[in-house]
């Protein structure tokens, strides 16, 4: 078991954003969330990573995690190099001759200040900086943030590549509910801090619930939690 | 760090007006019962400075380490005016505030382009110029100090004695006040508090980014130079050391101790700290004591319950006293605001 | 309108912008498309002030603008909801949307430091404006909440709502759909449509090719900060350049 | 001529002890957002260490290497009050840094009392261009390009220099890449600390140093870092040398008291006209 | 409201048995800090004898030292706060001069008779009735090295000052003015920033004026600093009454040998012709040699000595602890002290003269009477 969330709770002062959340993400599985803004999607992030400390609860995590936090989170200072390098912090190797591989976009940008790049160009900083630690989980919040559509299926793609070659098992946070199924296996449907669906992606793509809210459908009902 | 003010409001509001009065009406009657109104004074005075220095850190988001640099001002336009010449006091006196205002716009409008601490050493920069320009023009006292100072005086009534200076104090005290709770609720303090948070945001919805800060630190500097004004006719006597740098840090701790970017923490702020520094000047002249041991009492006395309380309450008395109240009448009058965790109060800093 | 002449804006020798021009006409819905870093957002700060063009000029109703700092450009009607969220932390949700009446708002430090009855009126219509822009972009129970605890959703509508009260000639949106789910961005593209159908002029850049398409009357195309296509919606689809930059072979249909 | 040059030297010279104080508060600054006013007393300490030290039974060089490692650990204990409580916004850290500083002039006053003292350090002068310069204030100079050169590459090329920057550039994201903030922020004050005990123990000898000295100290390093930015080391080091330079010329050509005052101003006036090319670009 | 009437003496606690309180501000924290300590120290001392004897007229005497953290706005609020109290009977002001100097007004409007511990030139001529000064003020120190250099054939001075303070100021003009008088010509006259930490350009250009005499007038690091760079260049070298404790001797080491300096009189006892003056030192000196193996005391602390010294006699006189009776008595001082002979009179509020001062020079690290001044005491020692 790669990470095994279990009757997780975080709140905010007196706001509850997490109510007693469950989840589990096998070794080598593909897991998506989804769910409303507001949901409580970038609180468990961060409760994985222990940027804030739950009520109540457990985690437990199998292995090397990394992530592409929401917002980007640049080291703004340093350059496009540097933070990639950074990403491997605690590992070797550090070579980043991957990840320009991967996106070429980066490879003039290299010696760039951080803080000085494009949006979708940051987020391809930040997923790059989160491979460099060639993590067993890839926690993802919102990889198709702001990058082009090409350049979000190619990461796509990557990912399934990963999980093929190396066994990476990641949980991926997308708004664009295609790309989320079209990787993954499994999927969690958090809604105002409870997980409201769960299941193999087949079958929740044909889920009622999901329609509207997630894919084309003519109902323009509020997405308030 | 400028939330409180906000937060506090709508749950308050009558309950301060009327704290307000009372707390008022006690400062008014102290002076009657004291028999020597020095400290009362200088204190009423410091929280007049500290009232402008926590509008400014605690909306524009930066520090001033030299703020006695307008308190010098004001002092100087007082006291180098009607000694050298002839100045009526009350005219000086209205100078004050304004010299004040100018001398902090000069060096805001460069310095407030950038961010950091550069205003911080820019403000110290100037406070050590004025200091040595000081000990060195005779016009300004030229190392002797200005003696003399001629008593407050409008038409025939000369403010005479103690008494008068300590309600001028408080007067002053009130009207610096207003005009800061007024500025915070308006779209002029919002601007302000805006920008503090993204400058960008903050000029693409119309706020002028570097005006708003110039009049904010000018406001502050009016304040100091109003206080230095009085403090002038009180003492009367003004020289380059009146001003020392370490005062000017004590204004920036009460600010910090009484909470930023709330109305009443530069009150607080320097009511409380004046205090403790009182007591603890107490407590080293009591006779029988080791000569050294005054002087250590007074630096760790100091030191000590800075960094404590710092480390306890690093909002400050009033943001933390405001969250109290919110969380005890939240009980009674859900939704409570949530408290920030300590990744937010540390982003608010930034 | 909107006129831009061969704006150009390099950083360290590198092109953001090369000669940029394009035309929007009054109460035009334009689209803005192209690959990361092809200078869309660039394009957007120097129109709206917060980033000095090289070279070139931008006119507004005929009036130059290039020389104006951001403030004045947004006195001007200019309003910008940034690709990142850029919100005021510490301030109330309705004070975040509250600040963005500024522009057209004239009451300064002195009135308010006085509390005159001009400043007491004033304070009152921007606030009811503030409230009425949280209640269309569907934040009004968010009022009280502190702006910097909103979800990522949520910040981006509160960007919009603050831009609205601003009741601005030139709406620039920078991905304002980016983080929303289906249902939120067709309300989202509801609002852009009604907003256009108020005769409001907007530049709108976005990632989803699908929500430009249907919604703006023209699309411009960036790629290395240059203008490769300028078209309706059908051209700029079948356009092989920007199909090969950008669209890709399957995202044409 | 040569008395030109005499001064400038000797500017050079005393800009090394700025820029020694000042290292200090750039590094503090760069990895924790800190403003450390207790540098001065860091330096204090240095000074009076290797003092006692040198009175007592070490021999030169072993008792300022064991003043320099004491103030490493002053610093580090500095750092673990100033940043060791999570959360702890940088402006409260400068405060508390203040606080810091006046306890340490307690615990000054308690074990040296308030005379001020001069430990003996490398006698006689040496010959350069023809001017003079006592050998002491020389090895500041020395001593100081060379932390100087040390700190831009530790900071430019090593990794862990990176990851310290990256600690104060964004706490979030280095805690995700598993950098520990905390820690780098001690290393920060360790630093700092050896820094500013070396500039104790090398500045002392030229001058008198008491529990007073603290301010003086730390508003010239502030001078020379503030022109930095409080984070480039080069930036610092040239800021110091204007304000010694300036200094020393000022002395001579003008009136000896306006001396720190027009080095002041004229930093002023180089930070504002910068100050307005930069606008711009911090605009975006 | 005591606070504005002034009505100090008057008050009917004021001789009515009951100890006689004298309040004292001193700066015991900040720059001056040594200095202050110096002071509180010997006054204590003093008061401490005063009552081992019996106290005044049969009176215990008590001693408050507030601390004014070389702050003049800090001094006028300790100030007042004891002015303002009918039971003090006297005050003892500022060893910080500006600090002194800024309860002038305090002192008018409490009309408590007050001794300031530094030289308050504004004090000198009496126009403060309530107002004295117990150091000698610059003048009389350069008058003692004027009549020094003219005994030794200098013809060509340089002068050297902080230039933002009283003490380098006046010490600068009195010098000027005085050598001149006396036929020298002042070759080299340079201010200088107190906190300066290389006076390289000042040594330069003292080294190129090739003076008889090089007098430097200022207090704290600067002076060592200047010692240690002057040291070795052939320049002789005078320094004044700030230089005459360890605050300077000690940070200047060797770079101190040889160097002299117009002093207290009192500074180096065995070298006094024995007598009544010879026997007051002594009287402070020795408790002091016993406390520190044998160490003479600095110049202040003959300082905070006397202003009690001078304070007791008052009161005495006065025959009672009233406000107005011990300004008066004050005012008629004749009396012989460690620190000189003090004649204060209605106007002159200072009221030492240049007998009070000695020209001494460091010999293996401490202060020694010259020659010159072992003869002078023979025939003109205060007495
Ligand atoms: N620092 C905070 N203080 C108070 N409340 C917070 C804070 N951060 C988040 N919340 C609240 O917790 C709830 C969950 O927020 P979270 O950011 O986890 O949602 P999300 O699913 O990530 O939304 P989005 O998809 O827009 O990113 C929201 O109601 C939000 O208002
Ligand atoms: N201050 C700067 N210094 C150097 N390069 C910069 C700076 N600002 C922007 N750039 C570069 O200019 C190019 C255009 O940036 P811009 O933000 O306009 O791209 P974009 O079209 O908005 O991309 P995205 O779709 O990812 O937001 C990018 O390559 C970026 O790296
Ligand atoms: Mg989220
Ligand atoms: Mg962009």
């Amino acid at each position: 078991m790669m990470l095994s969330i279990d009757d997780l709770v975080v709140r905010y002062g007196a706001a509850t954003a997490l109510d007693g959340v469950s989840l589990t993400v096998g070794d080598a599985e593909l897991v998506a969330l989804v769910g409303p803004n507001g949901a409580g999607k970038t609180s468990l992030v961060n409760a994985i990573s222990g940027i804030v400390k739950p009520v109540s609860g457990r985690i437990e995590v199998g292995g090397r995690v990394a992530q592409v936090p929401e917002g980007r989170q640049m080291f703004g200072e340093l350059s496009v190099e540097d933070n990639l390098r950074l990403g491997a912090w605690r590992h070797r190797p550090k070579t980043t001759a991957p990840v320009y591989e991967l996106l070429p976009d980066l490879r003039r940008l290299r010696t760039q200040r951080a803080d000085t790049l494009s949006g979708g160009q940051q987020q391809m900083v930040a997923v790059g900086r989160a491979l460099m630690a060639q993590p067993d989980l890839l926690v993802v919040d919102e990889l198709s943030l702001g990058l082009a559509p090409m350049v979000a299926a190619q990461l796509v793609e990557h990912l399934a590549e990963l999980n093929r070659t190396r066994g990476t098992a990641v949980l991926l946070i997308e708004q664009e509910i295609g790309l989320a199924f079209e990787l993954c296996s499994r999927a969690y449907v958090l809604e105002s801090g409870r997980i409201v669906a769960e299941g193999p992606t087949e079958q929740l793509r044909h889920a009622p619930e999901l329609q509207d809210a997630y894919f084309g459908g003519l109902d323009v009902a509020g997405a308030e939690d | 760090m400028s939330t409180s003010a906000v937060r506090i409001r709508p749950i308050l509001r009558p309950v301060r007006w009327i704290a307000a009065i009372v707390v008022f009406v006690i400062l008014a009657i102290i002076p009657l019962v004291l028999n020597d109104l020095t400290f009362f004074v200088q204190t009423v005075l410091a929280a007049v400075v500290v009232t402008g220095l926590s509008l400014f850190m605690g909306y524009a988001g930066q520090v001033s380490l030299g703020q006695s640099a307008f308190v010098a001002v004001g002092g100087l336009s007082v006291a180098a005016l009607t000694v050298n010449l002839g100045v009526p006091p009350l005219l000086t006196l209205v100078l004050a505030p304004i010299l004040g205002a100018a001398v902090a716009a000069l060096i805001g409008w460069p310095l407030l382009r950038l961010r950091g601490h550069y205003l911080a050493f820019g403000t110290l920069a100037v406070l050590l110029i004025i200091q040595t320009v000081m000990a060195t023009v005779p016009f300004l006292g030229g190392g002797i100090g200005i003696f003399g100072i001629p008593p407050l005086s409008i038409g025939p009534v000369v403010f005479s004695g103690q008494l008068p200076y300590a309600y001028l104090a408080l007067a002053a005290l009130a009207g610096a006040m207003a005009v800061a709770h007024n500025l915070v609720n308006s779209r002029f303090g919002r601007g302000i508090r805006a920008l503090a948070g993204s400058e960008s945001a903050a000029a693409s919805s119309g706020v002028a980014v570097l005006r708003s800060k110039v009049v904010v630190f000018a406001i502050a500097g009016a304040f100091a130079g109003l206080a230095g004004g009085i403090g002038a006719f009180f003492t009367p006597f003004v020289s380059q050391e009146s001003y020392p740098p370490l005062a000017s840090f004590g204004y920036v701790i009460m600010a910090m101790v009484g909470g930023l970017g709330t109305l009443w923490g530069g009150v607080v702020g320097a009511v409380a700290l004046s205090l403790w520094l009182q007591l603890l000047s107490a407590l080293a002249a009591l006779p029988g004591l080791p000569p050294t041991a005054g002087p250590i009492l007074q630096y760790a006395g100091y030191g000590v319950v800075l960094v404590v309380f710092l480390l306890l309450l690093p909002r400050g008395i009033v943001p933390s006293v405001a969250d109290a109240v919110n969380r005890w009448t939240a009980r009674r009058r859900p939704p409570a605001p949530p408290v920030p965790t300590p990744e937010e109060v540390a982003a608010d800093a930034r | 309108m909107l006129d831009v002449e061969r704006l150009s804006r390099t950083f360290g020798g590198v092109y953001a912008n090369r000669d940029v021009s394009l035309t929007v006409a009054d109460g035009e819905l334009r689209g803005v498309i192209g690959p990361n870093g092809a200078g869309k957002s660039t394009l957007f700060t120097m129109i709206s002030g917060h980033l000095h063009a090289q070279s070139g000029r931008i006119t507004l109703d005929g009036q130059h603008i290039d020389r104006l700092p951001p403030h004045r450009r947004a006195q001007l009607g200019v309003a910008i909801v940034f690709q990142g969220a850029r919100l005021f932390p510490g301030m109330s949700v309705l004070a975040n949307v509250a600040v963005g009446a500024t522009s057209r708002t004239r009451a300064g430090a002195v009135s308010a430091a006085l509390r005159l009855p001009r400043h007491r009126r004033e304070e009152r219509e921007i606030f009811a404006d503030a409230h009425e822009a949280l209640a269309r972009v569907g934040l009004s129970e968010w009022a009280d909440r502190d702006a910097e605890q909103l979800p990522l959703g949520q910040q981006r509508r509160l960007q919009l709502a603050r831009a609205l009260t601003a009741s601005p000639k030139l709406l620039l949106l920078d991905e304002p759909a980016s983080g929303l789910r289906a249902n939120e961005r067709r309300e989202l593209s509801h609002l852009i449509r009604e907003l256009h159908r108020d005769g409001m002029t907007i530049m709108l850049i976005e990632h989803d090719v699908s929500m430009v398409t249907s919604l703006a009357d023209r699309i411009t195309v960036l790629d290395l900060g240059e203008v490769i296509a300028d078209g309706t919606p059908d051209e700029i689809r079948r356009d092989p350049r920007v199909i090969a930059a950008y669209l890709g072979k399957d995202a044409a249909a | 001529m040569q008395a030109f040059l005499t001064y400038v030297i000797s500017g050079l010279a005393l800009a090394g002890s700025f820029a020694l104080i000042g290292s200090g508060i750039v590094v503090v600054y760069r990895v924790t957002h800190v403003l450390n006013f207790a540098q001065g007393m860091l330096a204090v300490f240095g000074a009076m260490i290797s003092y006692s030290l040198l009175g007592g039974m070490l021999p030169h060089g072993l008792a300022e290497l064991v003043a320099v490692l004491c103030c490493a650990v002053i610093g580090v204990a500095i750092g673990i009050v100033a940043i060791g409580k999570p959360g702890t916004p940088p402006m409260i850290a400068l405060l508390i840094t203040l606080g810091l500083g006046m306890i340490a002039a307690a615990v000054v006053i308690a074990v040296w009392g308030q005379t001020p003292v001069s430990p003996p350090g490398v006698t006689g002068s040496v010959d350069i261009f023809g001017v003079s310069l006592e050998t002491q204030r020389l090895l500041v100079f020395v001593v100081a390009l060379v932390t100087f050169a040390l700190l831009s590459l530790f900071f430019a090329r090593t990794d862990i220099g990176k990851a310290l920057t990256a600690a104060a550039s964004n706490p979030r994201a280095a805690r995700l890449v598993g950098i520990n903030t905390r820690a780098m922020g001690l290393v920060a004050f360790g630093i700092a600390g050896i820094l500013g005990g070396l500039a104790g123990v090398l500045i002392a000898p030229t001058t008198a140093i008491s529990v007073s000295s603290d301010l003086p100290l730390v508003l010239s390093g502030f001078a020379a870092a503030i022109f930095g930015g409080l984070r480039s080391p080069w930036l610092t080091f040239l800021g110091a040398v204007i304000l010694g330079v300036v200094g020393q010329l000022v002395a001579a050509y003008g009136n000896g008291s306006y001396q720190t005052p027009i080095a002041l101003l004229m930093m002023l006036v180089i930070m504002i006209v910068r100050a307005r090319s930069m606008t711009t670009e911090e605009a975006k | 409201l005591s606070g504005c009437s002034g009505n100090g003496g008057q008050s009917p606690t004021g001789d009515a048995g009951g100890t006689i309180k004298i309040g004292a501000v001193m700066p015991l924290t900040g720059p001056l800090a040594a200095l202050g300590a110096g002071d509180k120290e010997a006054a204590e001392q003093a008061v401490a004898d005063i009552n081992k004897a019996g106290g005044i007229n049969g009176r215990q005497v008590e001693l408050t030292v507030a601390d004014d953290k070389t702050d003049p706005t800090e001094s006028v609020k300790q100030f007042n706060q004891m002015a303002a109290d009918n039971s003090y009977s006297a005050m003892l002001a500022s060893s910080m001069t500006s600090a002194a100097a800024a309860v002038s007004s305090s002192i008018t409007q409490y009309k408590i008779p007050t001794i300031a511990l530094s030289p308050v030139d504004q004090y000198v001529d009496g126009s403060n009735p309530y107002a004295f000064t117990s150091p000698g003020n610059t003048a009389i120190y350069a008058a003692a090295l004027v009549d020094y250099w003219k005994a030794n054939g200098v013809k060509t001075v340089a002068v050297a000052y902080t230039g933002t303070d009283l003490y380098g100021q006046n010490g600068e003009k009195s010098t000027k003015s005085l050598a001149e008088a006396a036929g020298m010509n002042i070759v080299l006259d340079e201010a200088y920033d107190p906190a300066a930490t290389d006076f390289t350009p000042l040594i330069t250009k003292v080294v190129a004026a090739k003076p008889d005499a090089f007098v430097q007038w200022g207090s704290g690091p600067a002076p060592v600093i200047i010692t240690k760079q002057i040291a070795g260049k052939g320049v002789p070298f005078y320094v004044t009454g700030s230089q005459a404790s360890n605050l300077w001797l000690e940070p200047s080491g060797d770079a101190a040998e040889g160097v002299i300096g117009a002093t207290t009189a009192a500074l180096d006892p065995d070298s006094l012709p024995d007598g009544a003056y010879k026997d007051l030192v002594m009287a402070v000196a020795q408790p002091w040699r016993d406390q520190n193996k044998g160490v003479n005391p600095p110049e202040f602390a003959y300082g905070g000595a006397t202003a009690i010294e001078l304070l007791k006699n008052a009161i005495e006189k006065a025959g009672s602890t009233d406000r107005g009776k011990i300004r008066d008595a004050l005012e008629a001082t004749d009396l012989l002290t460690p620190n000189g002979h003090y004649h204060y009179s209605k106007s002159d509020h200072m009221g030492l003269d240049a007998s009070a001062i000695g020209i001494m020079v460091v010999k293996d690290g401490v202060w020694k009477a010259t020659d010159w001044q072992v003869d002078k005491f023979k025939t003109d020692a205060p007495k």
